[in-house]
């Protein structure tokens, strides 16, 4: 999308951003596949990239997905202690409390990258959780400063 | 005319996208001037040499359209007419401007997009007063006030400039600098006085007689190591270096929006990456071959491919290498292996 | 009574105990080589040197610009430090401060054997922020640069100007709390020559709160700012002791992360995953601002890395050789104020 | 008869499922019968489960997927036993299978019918407490995932029929009946809480804020009636106050209720008040209980932090009844304090922690599988060995046999499984099948070509996405050669149409866009590798649950991100490769570390299959813990049992036993271990190979610093008394004994229960009391823990004149010796100070571990210890006798404080979970395993330190040097590594950084 459009369309109130969301396969995938199955609704902004852990969630993906002009970015997890490898979750818990604070630092808005936690039980949680986020990304409007500009 | 800058702009910057040495969080540039009064010419040199107006950090080489699956529409780059002038540039980065052209109009390569922009510049040049402690032109055929690879000449007289029309091209444009005055006699003397007291001045003299010559027989030596081992393989020496013209191109694909663009960035034989194959072998595969690389690019495949030394005595490398490893020391060092062969002959 | 003394004498005796020790450690055959620091051959600067022979030892410098951290030339493994008999030398290396942590967290890490190294440690009175008065002199070649008192002069062709040492010096060594290199416990006859012992350093980071209360948007301008100069020819990475990786992650091409390209998105991501790449790790050296041929700061982020660990995990880097840094630790405990929670 | 290899487990809750897992993972066919209509029992209802405060859905989903669709597993549900024939070896039951009127076979799950359905029913999973239609499934990701009619509130309308575009719904299928023939039978039919009576003392049923403990479960639920909000049930207000009352229907003699402990009670109440007060901050939870009995591991810290961190309050009181108010529907709680004092509170909600009884179907099984039950109803199970019933041949595990929690149950389902695999192991492998699949067809180095089905799911999908859009859009992306869409992409006849536009098209990576990959991607892998392609060159795109499903009212911006997805999915299918699983040999021998009653039951259970055991025992002689211990509680005669083992041991030809031996050094992985030993007096060297380590090092006996021991002669230990009791009569003369419990249990230096001693104190108290009835016992404790049917004997011990006396831990006795007499002071909750005058203490000294001793091998081994230095489990809820590094077990005392039943339940269970190793010539492990890159390799080390699984080492390469090394026989593929790699020198197959870039980069 080029920025001219998105400008557009960030005048726009209907403007919805596109988030991209890295589930854990064991807790956070099923808990969406839950809200799903209990056809609990949310914003229509994520897309899902299913990962193995938390803990496979290298600051890479994130960063990268920001450069490629993704509003916002969610890593979702199993709850400290539920993690399905042990402790793949607190080894991510670590990277993303220093990549969030950074990310601050350089004074990338950190609302556009969101870090949650919900289990295979938490279908409310995790539309919920989406709903905010994408709440908070619509509010920082169409990613324009980090995203490589050609 | 002195104070006659601001006029030179007015009169050319419509026309030309004027370059001229300004300074930027403290760091003096060439940058395309928006306000005259930016300008800065009592300089010693600028920190990035102005290759980077004609042989830019990233530049886009084409960009392209697709259906998704193919391409189908290249798009060329329609900025290559526009004419540009640099204004302020120094003698010796000036002469790189030639060893520049040497290298892309090199045999069957002709670099259309670097070619086209050097044809469409005029350079302005002007004479350096003071050089620098670690300047050394005047060790590889250059001078503070040579003015053979400009187009117009300028000498600080302090109160005035002197100018000279030099190629064809220049005496052209300044045909139209209407406000110009004649030089007068002691303006002239006095600028040969400048050119004398420059030269005069210069510390560094290095002796590079057939340094080529020199050089080729000992691929292979002990120096090299020597040379090398303080050294941490950034890219400082040769980024900044007026002559080095290495560069990667890399091409972009934008999925989303169904289109591409192939652009060129600057490389550096000190990168690991540089020469490395495919295959995972790198003929260039520690600091000591990458080291030697850039000393015999410049001092020996130079003059073999293109009859001229490739180092046009700036002394940017010397001034900011990260570690001091002094490209004086090396020439030093280098020289010293003749003399020991030769004493070792001779004993 | 407090004596003042100059920071040249100061200095001149810290260079005099630093070549006996070298000079006995060469004579005792304790090590085979010693990386120090000479003079430079252009002002403000200095070179960094290997030396295997006593008569060698009058080269050894010591002064306030000796930036560069020499634990860079242990990591990767270079011919000039293995013996192909012997294998790896006994390295008798001057160490300031931020070298010796340095040389403690690349053991940690698994990169250097401590046993085959002599820390000579120096009491390191700050190291000089050459590219700020550079930047302050302008267009004018220093040609000459002294101490003098506490002051330090610098010298051209036709000026003089002097900065005041204390105000001059880099900021990181201006809250620095590791001026000499820490003694280990387990292996104390590694440190030799001035060394401390340090069990935990406090820092109430008060240099960062001037930044830290800005906003994203003025952050951002700030960082934009400030990198948007950057060549990428990776000077900082390559001077730091830290970046040792065989290729690092913007040289890698399966698949190609980040672009080399000078954009300023991808200036910023180079920063930003080095500095994450740096959490926990970095030692508060600034050679990488020392060394940035464009006079890039990096300071700040280097503050704000040691902050991140201090106040989230108690750690910092390169004191203690027992303490897992926090990238390879973790702990249900960790403090999670930063995730998503429902309203 | 000949023996047969299969085996038929009864009940598929999480021990039926666990027990099922291990011998279909060891070769046998399992028949797995379920009588509702999913599997995972009551674990699936539970929101948390202690002491880990695990999601429960999160950690049993995996298992209960993985039983539905094993290879070896025959699940049926909806089922009941009609007739059972044969003996231990060979059995033949007749089952009955009730129909669904919906078409297992048929039936996607998609849920269609459930939710047109017109008719409101009650839904059993969520207790009643919403409404649910007639058609469905228990819960949204029951296994199997399958829709049943349920015909008594069926109206037979038909709409489900219509809607139906599977065509399942059948409204006359009929029941079916079959016969099943097996060599063991696992009985595993669980619990059924108790309900307490419509006109009983607390007012459930008839106020409405009074709810059982397994409704507060699926209140406190996120997929529960109010999706995880605390609220009771009468206004839907937030319950400020709650009061919990504990042992209802347990410890309970006025016949209302059930005489036993219910044995969990006390923790999964703690669990439910600390959870309702993380849900909601404002909830304060008061528990009134008569003793705590957190007697398991970890379980006191637990009880601890509930009352530190989350302000449980605890009241020592049985709370005689409660009174609604009824302007406010609060309930009055009228209880006596410890003190004596009457006290009255009202309380916003009540949650009656009720018992477990026996399920209801019990005597019926009883009957049919011709096993005897106990005096309380539940399996009666031999003394020694809690899963063996009173029949060959047939085992009981979980709360069949007594109540107990989850780590229990799976022990016991494992420990099952054990002795099925000493009765069976000749026939192992006998009755598995294994499918003979086409050879994979290369594909490496081929440009992709990519085929995408998208699918309608009936109207799941292409009712809310443009599936026509959507498919036209997959036809313009680069490399995709072939679009299709179907009705429903997982029914059995598109299978058929995949594998054929496989050949058709040469495709060489699938696409299916439809619903979730958990539930599905091992369908789809299944058919393109029986079309002759690798089963990882397959993606799928869930476009219905996380897209169709979430996004009904915004059918346009649901099909745009149907594109997005599809697109992303075909941007991964590019980049995948076909991954090849590794196989590695096993060694069929295993290492038993101790020579206990664990040790030497392990072994025995191992040679009995014929596997080598080399058995290592620190000591000179065999026999660990026990030889201290004379009987159990129960009445079993441990030295006879010990006598037994010991014999056996040391005549058994497969078992090489080394006493007075120590381990040097233990290198390799699962199924490939090297352990040199050193042994005897002459300290010889001995070498073996091995596939398997079971960790029985066992535990010792607190030395007491307190109350005079040492000092006093008179003071002794409890395992002394024993002695005395059994061997001497020294007894004659003593008047009065004073026991002393939790000496060095539950204080800060052990900061957990012991377990055995209540046991212990008790039965050494009745003994006495049998032996000398006139000698005064006295028996001062902080909780009395005869959990289960352990109670019993506390009651008789009170009956017989036993004394006992409370005290509180920061109030301990106090003793002062005067002659030969033994002064005891102690301070009771009634504040009254009570003087005991005895001529022998006995201290009940608790069970500690020794750091050093077990920290050298666990470092060998490469497992954790915990904060007690006891062997620290894989899983504390679900891999109750696993380490996380695989081929490593625990049993007995090393792993905590336990009973000999239990140890022995451990150690067979061990044994079973090995077993699945061993039985194998070859291990497979995961395909989607880490991989090192070794030029981007620096060896820093850092992976080592974030590996859970140990399976990260530096080695010395000749041409990398120090890099990183994955050993993919332990790796789980988590990617923890990866993540914080700063070279990406790991990836994750599967999951690889070129694969997630192509993602990423697929939006831009």
């Amino acid at each position: 999308m080029t920025t001219q459009t998105k400008q557009e369309e960030s005048l726009n109130d209907e403007w919805e951003p596109k988030i991209l969301a890295f589930l854990c396969n064991w807790c956070s995938y099923a808990g969406a596949d839950l809200a799903g199955v209990s056809r609990i609704q949310y914003p229509p902004t994520i897309r899902v990239v299913r990962v193995p852990c938390s803990g496979r969630v290298s600051p890479y993906f994130i960063i990268k997905s920001l450069m490629d002009g993704w509003d916002g970015v969610v890593v979702s997890g199993c709850h400290p202690g539920d993690c399905h490898y042990l402790t793949g979750n607190l080894v991510a818990r670590r990277r993303f409390a220093i990549l969030k604070e950074l990310l601050e630092f350089f004074g990338i808005e950190p609302g556009r990258v969101n870090f949650m936690w919900a289990s295979a039980a938490e279908g409310e949680r995790f539309a919920n959780l989406i709903k905010k986020a994408t709440k908070i990304v619509k509010k920082l409007g169409p990613n324009k400063k980090f995203e490589k500009k050609w | 005319m002195k104070n006659e800058i601001g006029k030179l702009y007015i009169e050319l910057g419509e026309e030309f996208n004027f370059y001229a040495p300004i300074k930027e969080k403290g760091n003096l540039i060439f940058k395309r001037v928006l306000n005259p009064d930016d300008i800065v010419l009592d300089y010693l040199n600028s920190k990035v040499p102005p290759k980077e107006i004609l042989f830019p950090k990233m530049e886009v080489l084409f960009e392209y359209k697709t259906d998704g699956k193919d391409v189908t529409e290249i798009i060329e780059r329609t900025d290559l007419d526009e004419k540009n002038i640099i204004f302020g540039i120094r003698p010796c980065d000036a002469h790189s401007f030639v060893l520049l052209e040497d290298f892309f109009a090199f045999g069957d390569y002709q670099d259309e997009i670097f070619l086209k922009k050097r044809a469409n510049t005029i350079v302005i040049g002007i004479g350096c007063n003071t050089p620098k402690s670690t300047c050394f032109c005047t060790s590889v055929e250059g001078h503070p006030f040579m003015k053979d690879d400009m187009d117009i000449f300028l000498v600080d007289l302090s109160e005035k400039y002197l100018v000279e029309g030099v190629s064809e091209k220049g005496k052209e444009l300044m045909k139209r600098l209407k406000w110009l005055t004649d030089a007068k006699k002691q303006d002239i003397q006095k600028a040969e006085e400048l050119s004398k007291q420059a030269e005069e001045s210069f510390e560094t003299k290095l002796d590079l007689k057939d340094i080529d010559k020199k050089l080729d027989p000992n691929f292979e030596h002990p120096i090299w190591a020597e040379i090398s081992d303080i050294c941490i393989g950034c890219g400082t020496c040769s980024f900044l270096c007026p002559t080095c013209t290495c560069f990667d191109v890399i091409d972009e694909n934008d999925q989303y929006n169904n289109k591409g663009r192939r652009i060129r960035i600057w490389d550096t034989c000190q990168f690991c990456l540089y020469t490395l194959h495919t295959s995972g072998h790198n003929p260039r595969d520690s600091c000591i071959e990458r080291c030697r690389n850039r000393i015999l690019h410049k001092f020996c495949y130079y003059p073999e491919n293109y009859n001229t030394l490739g180092c046009v005595g700036c002394g940017r490398c010397i001034q900011l290498c990260p570690v001091n490893n002094d490209l004086r020391a090396i020439i030093e060092k280098v020289n010293n292996i003749k003399k020991e062969k030769e004493e070792k002959i001779s004993a | 009574m407090v004596i003042i003394m100059g920071i040249e004498t100061e200095n001149s005796e810290i260079e005099n105990s630093m070549r006996e020790t070298a000079r006995s450690l060469l004579k005792e055959k304790k090590v085979d080589v010693i990386i120090g620091y000479t003079n430079g051959t252009v002002p403000l600067s200095s070179a960094p040197i290997m030396i295997t022979k006593e008569e060698e030892v009058e080269k050894l410098i010591w002064n306030n610009l000796c930036y560069v951290n020499l634990a860079k030339y242990l990591v990767p493994r270079i011919p000039q430090l293995i013996d192909p008999e012997k294998g790896d030398l006994k390295v008798g290396i001057v160490s300031k401060g931020c070298v010796g942590r340095a040389l403690i967290h690349l053991s940690v890490e698994n990169q250097i054997n401590l046993e085959n190294i002599k820390m000579i440690g120096i009491p390191c009175n700050g190291i000089i922020n050459r590219k700020r008065i550079e930047k302050e002199v302008g267009e004018k070649e220093i040609l000459e640069v002294f101490a003098f008192g506490n002051d330090i002069v610098v010298k051209g062709k036709d000026f003089e100007q002097e900065f005041s040492f204390e105000e001059y010096i880099n900021e990181l060594c201006k809250v620095c709390k590791v001026k000499s290199p820490p003694v280990l416990e387990e292996l104390a006859e590694i440190c030799i020559g001035e060394c401390q012992e340090i069990s935990s350093i406090g820092d109430n980071f008060e240099d960062l709160v001037e930044f830290e209360s800005k906003t994203t948007e003025e952050k951002w301008d700030y960082i934009k700012d400030t990198l948007e100069t950057c060549t990428r020819c990776y000077a900082c990475r390559e001077a730091c002791p830290m970046c040792y990786c065989n290729l690092c992650f913007v040289d890698q091409n399966k698949p190609i992360w980040f672009e080399k390209t000078t954009e300023i998105s991808e200036i910023i991501a180079f920063h930003l995953v080095r500095a994450m790449h740096l959490a926990g790790r970095c030692v508060a050296c600034g050679a990488c601002s020392s060394v940035c041929p464009m006079g890039i700061d990096l300071n700040l982020i280097t503050r704000k890395l040691e902050k991140i660990v201090k106040e989230r995990f108690n750690f910092t880097s390169g004191i203690d050789s027992k303490k897992m840094p926090p990238m390879m630790d973790f702990s249900m405990d960790d403090a999670e104020e930063f995730m998503l929670e429902e309203d | 008869m000949e023996k047969v290899g299969a085996v038929m487990i009864v009940g598929a809750g999480i021990g039926g499922s666990q027990a099922a897992l291990d011998l279909a993972d060891s070769g046998y066919k399992v028949y797995l019968i379920e009588s509702t209509t999913s599997i995972g029992g009551v674990m699936a209802q539970l929101d948390k489960t202690f002491p880990t405060n695990d999601c429960a859905m999160c950690i049993v989903s995996p298992k209960l997927v993985e039983t539905g669709r094993h290879q070896n597993i025959d699940l049926s549900i909806n089922c009941r036993i009609l007739d059972v024939s044969g003996e231990a070896g060979n059995f033949t039951i007749k089952v009955l299978k009730k129909t669904l009127y919906i078409n297992p076979d048929i039936c996607t799950g998609c849920g269609v019918c459930g939710r047109e359905c017109p008719v409101e029913a009650i839904d059993l999973f969520n207790e009643g407490l919403a409404k649910y239609a007639a058609t469905s499934v228990k819960y949204p990701q029951a296994v199997p995932l399958v829709y049943a009619i349920n015909r008594d509130y069926c109206v037979g309308c038909g709409i489900c029929l219509a809607v139906c575009k599977a065509k399942a719904v059948e409204y006359e299928r009929e029941d079916e009946e079959v016969d099943i023939n097996v060599g063991a039978i696992i009985l595993a039919p669980g619990f059924d809480e108790y309900i307490p009576k419509a006109a009983n003392l607390y007012g459930y049923g008839k106020y409405k804020n009074v709810v059982t403990s397994i409704e507060f479960e699926r209140i406190l639920s996120a997929s529960g009636p109010y999706a995880g909000r605390v609220l009771r049930p009468s206004d839907g207000d937030i319950p400020e106050k709650v009061a919990f009352l504990q042992c209802i229907g347990s410890r309970d003699y006025s016949g209302n209720g059930q005489p036993y402990c219910s044995s969990v009670c006390c923790m999964y109440t703690a669990k439910e008040a600390v959870i309702a007060h993380e849900h909601m901050h404002q909830i304060k939870p008061t528990i009134f209980s008569m003793d705590i009995r957190a007697y398991g591991k970890d379980f006191d810290k637990y009880i601890i932090r509930a009352q530190e961190e989350y302000g449980v309050q605890y009241i020592r009181s049985r709370i005689s009844s409660i009174k609604e108010v009824p302007e406010t529907k609060d309930l009055r709680i009228r209880y006596e304090t410890e003190d004596g004092k009457v006290m009255e509170e009202d309380f916003h909600m009540v949650v009656l922690a009720v018992g477990l009884n026996p399920p209801n179907d019990a005597k019926y099984l009883a009957e049919k599988f011709g096993v005897e039950l106990n005096e309380f109803g539940f399996a009666k199970t031999d003394k020694f060995n809690p899963v063996q019933t009173s029949k060959p041949g047939i085992y009981a595990c979980g709360a069949f046999s007594s109540p107990k929690d989850i780590p229990d149950t799976v022990t016991q389902a494992s420990a099952a499984a054990g002795c099925v695999n000493q009765l069976l192991y000749e026939k192992r492998g006998t009755l598995i099948t294994e499918k003979t699949l086409p050879p994979e067809i290369f594909v490496n180095g081929q440009p992709p070509r990519i085929g995408v089905f998208i699918c309608h799911c009936g109207i799941n999908i292409g009712g809310f996405v443009d599936v026509p859009e959507v498919t036209r859009y997959a036809g313009t992306l680069p490399n995709v050669v072939l679009t299709d869409r179907n009705l429903y992409t997982c029914s059995a006849d598109t299978q058929t149409i995949i594998k054929d536009k496989i050949k058709e098209y040469h495709l060489n990576r699938v696409i299916v866009a439809s619903c979730t990959p958990r539930t599905h991607e091992p369908l789809f892998q299944e058919t393109i590798r029986e079309a002759g392609l690798n089963r990882y060159l397959f993606q799928m795109a869930n476009i219905r649950d996380q897209c169709s499903w979430v996004h009904m009212n915004e059918p346009e911006k649901a099909t745009e991100k149907a594109k997005d997805l599809v697109r992303m999915a075909v941007n991964k299918a590019r980049e995948i490769e076909p991954i090849e699983r590794i196989r590695l040999p096993v060694t069929p021998k295993a290492l038993v570390v101790g020579g206990g009653i664990s040790g030497m039951v392990a072994a025995l259970n191992f040679a009995s299959q014929e596997y080598e055991t080399f058995l290592v025992e620190k000591q000179e002689e065999l026999g660990g813990f026990a030889r201290n211990i004379y009987h159990t509680l129960e009445g079993g005669n441990v030295q006879e049992l010990l006598a037994d083992l010991i014999n056996k041991v040391k005549s058994n030809k497969s078992i090489h036993t080394y006493t007075d031996a120590e381990i040097e050094n233990i290198d390799g992985y699962i199924g490939n271990f090297k352990t040199s030993i050193i042994h005897g007096k002459n300290k010889e060297r001995v070498e073996f190979d091995h596939g398997v380590v079971i960790v029985a090092t066992g535990a010792k006996e607190y030395q007491p610093k307190e109350y005079l021991f040492g000092q006093n002669e008179n003071v002794i230990l409890q395992s002394e008394f024993e002695k005395m009791i059994n061997s001497t009569d020294k007894l004659k003369n003593k008047k009065s004994i004073v026991m002393i419990q939790c000496v060095g249990s539950r204080n800060e230096e052990h900061p957990y229960c012991s377990k055995m001693c209540c046991a212990e104190a008790i039965k050494n108290a009745l003994l006495t009391k049998e032996k000398n009835p006139d000698l005064e016992i006295t028996v001062l404790f902080r909780d009395i823990r005869t959990y289960g049917f352990k109670e019993k004997y506390y009651r008789k011990a009170r009956e017989a004149g036993v004394i006992f006396l409370r005290y509180d831990e920061d109030n301990p006795p106090k003793i002062v010796s005067e002659d030969s007499i033994l002064k005891v002071e102690v301070s009771t909750p009634r504040k009254e100070i009570i003087n005991i005058n005895s001529d022998l203490l006995v201290l009940s000294a608790g069970i500690y571990s020794d750091r050093e001793e077990n920290e050298e091998l666990a470092k060998m081994l490469k497992v954790p210890l915990n904060d007690d230095n006891f062997f620290l489990e894989a899983h504390v809820k679900l891999r109750p006798v696993d380490f996380a590094t695989e081929g490593v077990f625990v049993a007995g005392l090393a792993h905590c404080p336990k009973t000999i039943e239990d140890s022995i339940s451990q150690a067979n269970a061990a044994v079973s979970r090995a077993c699945t190793i061993l039985s194998k010539e070859e291990i497979e492990a995961e395909g989607k395993t880490a991989m090192i890159i070794p030029e981007r390799c620096i060896g820093c080390g850092m992976c080592i330190e974030n590996c859970a699984y140990n399976a990260i080492e530096l080695i010395d390469d000749r041409r990398f040097g120090r890099i990183a090394q994955i050993n993919q026989a332990l790796c789980k593929g988590c990617g923890a590594c990866s993540g914080n790699c700063r070279c990406a020198a790991i990836d994750v197959l599967g999951f690889t950084g070129e694969q997630v870039f192509a993602m990423i980069t697929g939006r831009c």
